[in-house]
């Protein structure tokens, strides 16, 4: 087992530069690839949609909840859908118990723009009675391995979790919700499916989906979210700086790169039919 | 503003051939997956599915102990934090740790404590993390089951390993391993553990109403139950080391 | 006065366990003797009921405050009964100021099961007007002094703190409560009366009541609550292991000494009269 | 949902006879109960009863300062902390500490201070657990009464004793020792405490509506009441010794 | 810059403190002295009313906003105020981030407490509807640089973002709040204006408005609020002791010096003109 | 309880005459106003108005690390508090910081981090405070572009300042540094900040709705955009220098 918690040692630092210098990653990829995908939906019985997903070592479970409550006043016909992330502690030694860390707020303000500005969740579905009733979706990550690149195995997941989803179904009824024995599902909520791609960079080398030696030693990360025409978000994190270029040929990959996962893992397969 | 769906039990928790709901007979375990080592950044990790509960533990120790002050000059420390997640139940659970979470936490503790040698290890700390990603009733037995393999997975010295089920009252009859709807709308409800190196009981909660002659009949059924777990979790450490044993034998599967 | 904070010595430790060999212990008593039990109640006047229990040095404060709520749904026609536990820093240097710890939680938790789980408490009497108002009790024990055994002498103090209750009565007119002028009192809410015991486990001795120096050396405790002819509640703690035979023996123990100390302490006699 | 029953005043604070709704004269005390030494975990101790107050008081000191970095390398420090039971009150008062009760801490640590030799005990902290079981107004000058109580009983080297009583204006008059209903339906409450050793004000607050006239009546009355609780007090400490002596004394209780 | 969280010298304070002696102050004031006043006001676009109060180098900005909420049960026609206070780390080096500390909820309390028992805020004009809806205020102040006697300071600032105030007016119209279009301003709802004023003490010498030296070697300090005729609070802090003799002679000249400040400052002319 | 007046958004953010609801053109920076080291505890300080942002940035360092276990061994570490006052926004802010305070704050610290040598700081750290107390949109941008002015008034070695702006789309058409209303009511908004000593990006958001030509028309608009700031922080650097020179100067004014 890898002991993570040791300072990377500048052999090991600079082998994993050397071989990026050459367009070769320390995992056999290039700079480009993503490491392999997993993904099952509906596993947790307790949660209305879930999906457990793998990339690579990096291991995320997120489940879905919901509540009915208010809409907030200036929308008065949508309901409201939150993002909150948890490193767990068994995910790894780097990982301490306690309230949400810089970590954990990012993983879940990333995860969560991606999916607001994207179209994403069709809020106005989420509607029972305007002004009086919506549903309030919970979207809750928990990181069960890590092993680097949280934001893209969080978005994932979130999206397979939200497209596997299956809410019970409610009316107005005079001042109160009745469930009508029917439900919503992802396949209804869900429009878009918005794709977040991290990218690391190391001195200047800049790579897709960067594995846990190398977010150890990056400079910097940019996370890109975006549509199939569409840039929706984008997060810089670390102290590294990108020059414009650098952003333009990102962005330009993203989109490129977006599009093939979002064929690739073809996620509505996930979608769970109702008779 | 209420609920759209409100959790309900049912009036009978028995069919009408006598069985349980979900088809058992009342000495019956609900199905169990035990694997072990699938973390690979704890020091020893196991995973469980126990009729609908699906549970992760993760050990890391012996370590540095943080805070410093609760650091033990002439032992080690044993600390078990017990989490569920906010999806894993009906109503969803808020985030943060609750009180019956650092109770069943400390439960847990006590019951591991007595198969470590934390003697040999002063000044360090071993730490459990218990996970539950989906509970439906017994997760504290579940937790202590699967928890009790992550340890040996870490290679932690043990006098032996520990093993819990619950046993209870529904609808009149004493059943064995209650199911989330049982636990809800049952009589009572007896989670208990045994720790095999002395075969002693390590943890015994109980909540309902029993006469003392209910109490040696719901712990002879623990026992049986008991044992049987105890193989499953053998048999799960074992198959680990055979997959280790595969891997290092020149790559080759055994015949 | 003895310095609880001390490691106490292998000496001391020797000769406590030497006095249990020997069915003795060192206040005396034998192994399954309580210490004297003192009782006065309703002594807070801001309170709706209190008790103030001495267990030998063990001293624990109880009051009860009420507000009116509304009820749970899934029982929209009983009241609610929840009990709070602080070891308050003036009861030992041993205890800490700040959030409830594990001990703390364990007491209210064992004491609130303890009620919870034997009929106790007549929740339908603590109905109002069903799905609309029920009372809400709040048992908070507070501990003064501590020298061993926080959970019998909390339960004691619990269920006195309950039968001397006296709560207004309030009446549903068209959408709100009103007072009768009447009130509710022990004798109503209170049903039946389980008593909370606490045996101690030293090496393979065991005994009932912990006092200070043996509790701070003991393996582990088992506390059970019965009534006549119930166990209601079981919680093992520490790290000690019981044999079936030890659990069995206990059971049958605890059922004996509860009847026993129901029978001595004679509670309903803090019931308050009401003309 | 409102309460059943709120926490109502009465539109006059005086009966016909003249007397105060408790049957008091302006200038009379409630009845003060003191007693010394009554918790035997703390260093010193007492235990005070004052109308409807109910008050204990517990020192621990001088010890090792937790947190480390709020040691101070030149003296010891002093740190209060006055909390009140969620019984104590009308409503229920909520459990974790509120501002009020983090500020009436301040008010009385500031008030103790003066009379203890801080100096002598560099590096190390006293520490004074105040606990309101039941208030019935003027808790912090009871409070301060009993704590200066406790920290004798424990034996530390003081100045003086430190006593305290509120004075107020209910209905116009001006009167001594405000219960509960009085503070909370009259215009003006002063509390105030005296340092003996050089009959000093060292805790000072005031709420209300006075005039300079008025605030030298005020004080002149306190001054009065304030000698009167100082007997009680010397009386407390006197009778616990008396006790102690009595103990020591073959047993046998003095003739 | 002055380093002040190194420990004032013995040779500084000797220096202080013999000015003291002879009534002078290291900054050339005499005893009765306040440093001098800057006042601006309506500085922030967001607040419904604010100030930036400086005294000498201190310096505090203070704004309101509003809630509008139900009445408490007792007084179903009366608005509330609520002050609260935070004592930025950008301000001293002395001050630490993190929850409301001991010097921030006195300076709240003492400037709130001044304000509410002086007759200085007319609640009832905060009602809309009794037992329905009254407006909730909310002083906040910011303490911005250090530089002692945050209270006098705190306390102007708190009466001057008051009386700037313009508050959207509301009527009751059915069962909810309209706005009527006009405004509720400082003028109609501030009636008193309570000055508070701070005495420290040093050995035997008593000041007013203590700087930042001076209130580091502080023993004490009496902080007095006057209305034109009447004291309407005290507060004590520190370890020093009054004698009787200078209480008299401090609420005095806090009469006094309050009078001479209030006409100075003439704080009315930051009251907000609505046509 | 509904709120008296809701935070609405007009329906059209421009004018007939194409100007923007304030008057600005599409290029137009709203009015900026900076000060350099006008708090005089801090070791650096700056003051800046932006439109209706009023924010103010102090910088303490290098200094201790508190807690300690947040120490580096060989670098010195950043740290910015980004934090809003209650009262700076239309809906008054809870006091506690939020989630969102807390990103910010990190995006700054990311944005902030490359332009200084905290290699030679080892085990210490600086600390970057930055308040809030009037917000109009863009306060990141605001607050990176005054801290980097509180960083060199502190005299802390510095590859280049630092300068910031957003960009968006707001009706169909792209417009510099979005107004709070624009900001809320527009379709897309670009913060970016830019390091001087190498012209990159160290700071990069985006929410909203772009494609790529679009994106090269923002970062080109941002970097005119950036340049003008840029100015204004020299100058308010150089008049804090001129100040500072004409106080030494004999306490002359230079001609």
């Amino acid at each position: 087992m890898m002991n993570i918690r040791r300072v990377i040692s500048k052999i090991e630092r600079n082998y994993i530069i050397n071989n990026l210098k050459n367009e070769e990653r320390i995992d056999g990829r290039g700079l480009w690839d993503y490491r392999e995908w997993k993904i099952k939906h509906n596993l947790v019985a307790s949660a209305e949609g879930s999906a457990d997903v793998c990339l690579g070592d990096t291991r995320v479970i997120t489940g879905l909840k919901y509540e009915v409550g208010e809409p907030f006043p200036d929308v008065p016909d949508e309901g409201v859908c939150t993002v909150m992330a948890e490193l767990l502690p068994l995910a790894s030694p780097l990982f301490e118990r306690g309230p949400p860390d810089e970590q954990s707020i990012e993983l879940a303000r990333v995860v969560d723009r991606g999916i607001r500005h994207a179209d994403c969740i069709q809020t106005k579905k989420l509607c029972i009675k305007e002004n009086q009733a919506v549903y309030i979706l919970f979207v809750d990550i928990y990181v069960i391995n890590y092993s680097g690149n949280l934001i893209d195995a969080g978005g994932i997941s979130a999206l397979t979790t939200l497209i596997s989803s299956q809410i019970p179904e409610g009316k107005w009824v005079d001042d109160h919700v009745e469930w009508t024995g029917g439900y919503l599902t992802g396949e209804t909520i869900v429009k878009e499916l918005p794709i977040v791609l991290t990218f690391g960079k190391i001195g200047d080398i800049i790579f897709i989906d960067p594995s846990l030696p190398e977010e150890l030693i990056c400079d910097g990360r940019i996370s890109i979210s975006v549509t199939k025409d569409k840039i929706t978000s984008i997060q810089k994190s670390g102290p590294a700086t990108f020059s414009i270029d650098d952003i333009q040929m990102l962005n330009k990959k993203a989109m490129e790169l977006g599009n093939l996962l979002r064929d690739n893992l073809n996620l509505w397969q996930y979608k769970v039919n109702i008779e | 503003m209420t609920l759209l769906i409100k959790d309900e039990y049912p009036e009978k928790l028995f069919r009408e051939d006598g069985k349980r709901l979900d088809g058992r007979d009342l000495k019956e375990l609900r199905p169990i997956k035990l694997e072990v080592g699938i973390l690979n950044n704890a020091d020893g990790s196991a995973y469980l599915e126990w009729g609908n509960n699906k549970i992760f533990a993760a050990v890391y120790g012996p370590r540095e102990v943080h805070p410093h002050h609760l650091a033990k000059p002439d032992k080690g420390i044993l600390r078990v934090f017990y989490r569920m997640a906010t999806f894993s139940v009906f109503e969803r659970k808020r985030p943060a740790p609750g009180r019956r979470e650092k109770e069943i936490s400390m439960i847990i503790t006590d019951c591991l404590e007595p198969v470590l040698f934390l003697e040999l290890y002063p000044g360090t700390s071993f730490e459990v993390f218990i996970d539950v990603l989906d509970a439906d009733g017994g997760t504290r037995c579940a937790s202590t089951t699967v928890a009790a393999l992550a340890l040996a997975d870490a290679g932690i010295p043990m006098k032996s390993l520990v093993t819990s089920v619950a046993v209870g009252k529904i609808d009149g009859k004493i059943v064995v391993d209650l199911s989330g709807v049982e636990d809800k709308a049952g009589e009572a409800d007896l989670p208990c553990a045994i720790t095999w190196f002395n075969e002693e009981i390590s943890l015994l909660q109980f909540d309902g109403d029993m006469d003392l002659n209910e109490l040696d009949t719901f712990l002879k059924l623990a026992k049986d139950a008991l044992k049987e777990i105890y193989e499953m979790q053998l048999n799960a450490l074992k198959s680990k080391y055979i997959t280790i044993q595969e891997k290092y034998n020149g790559g080759q599967v055994k015949q």
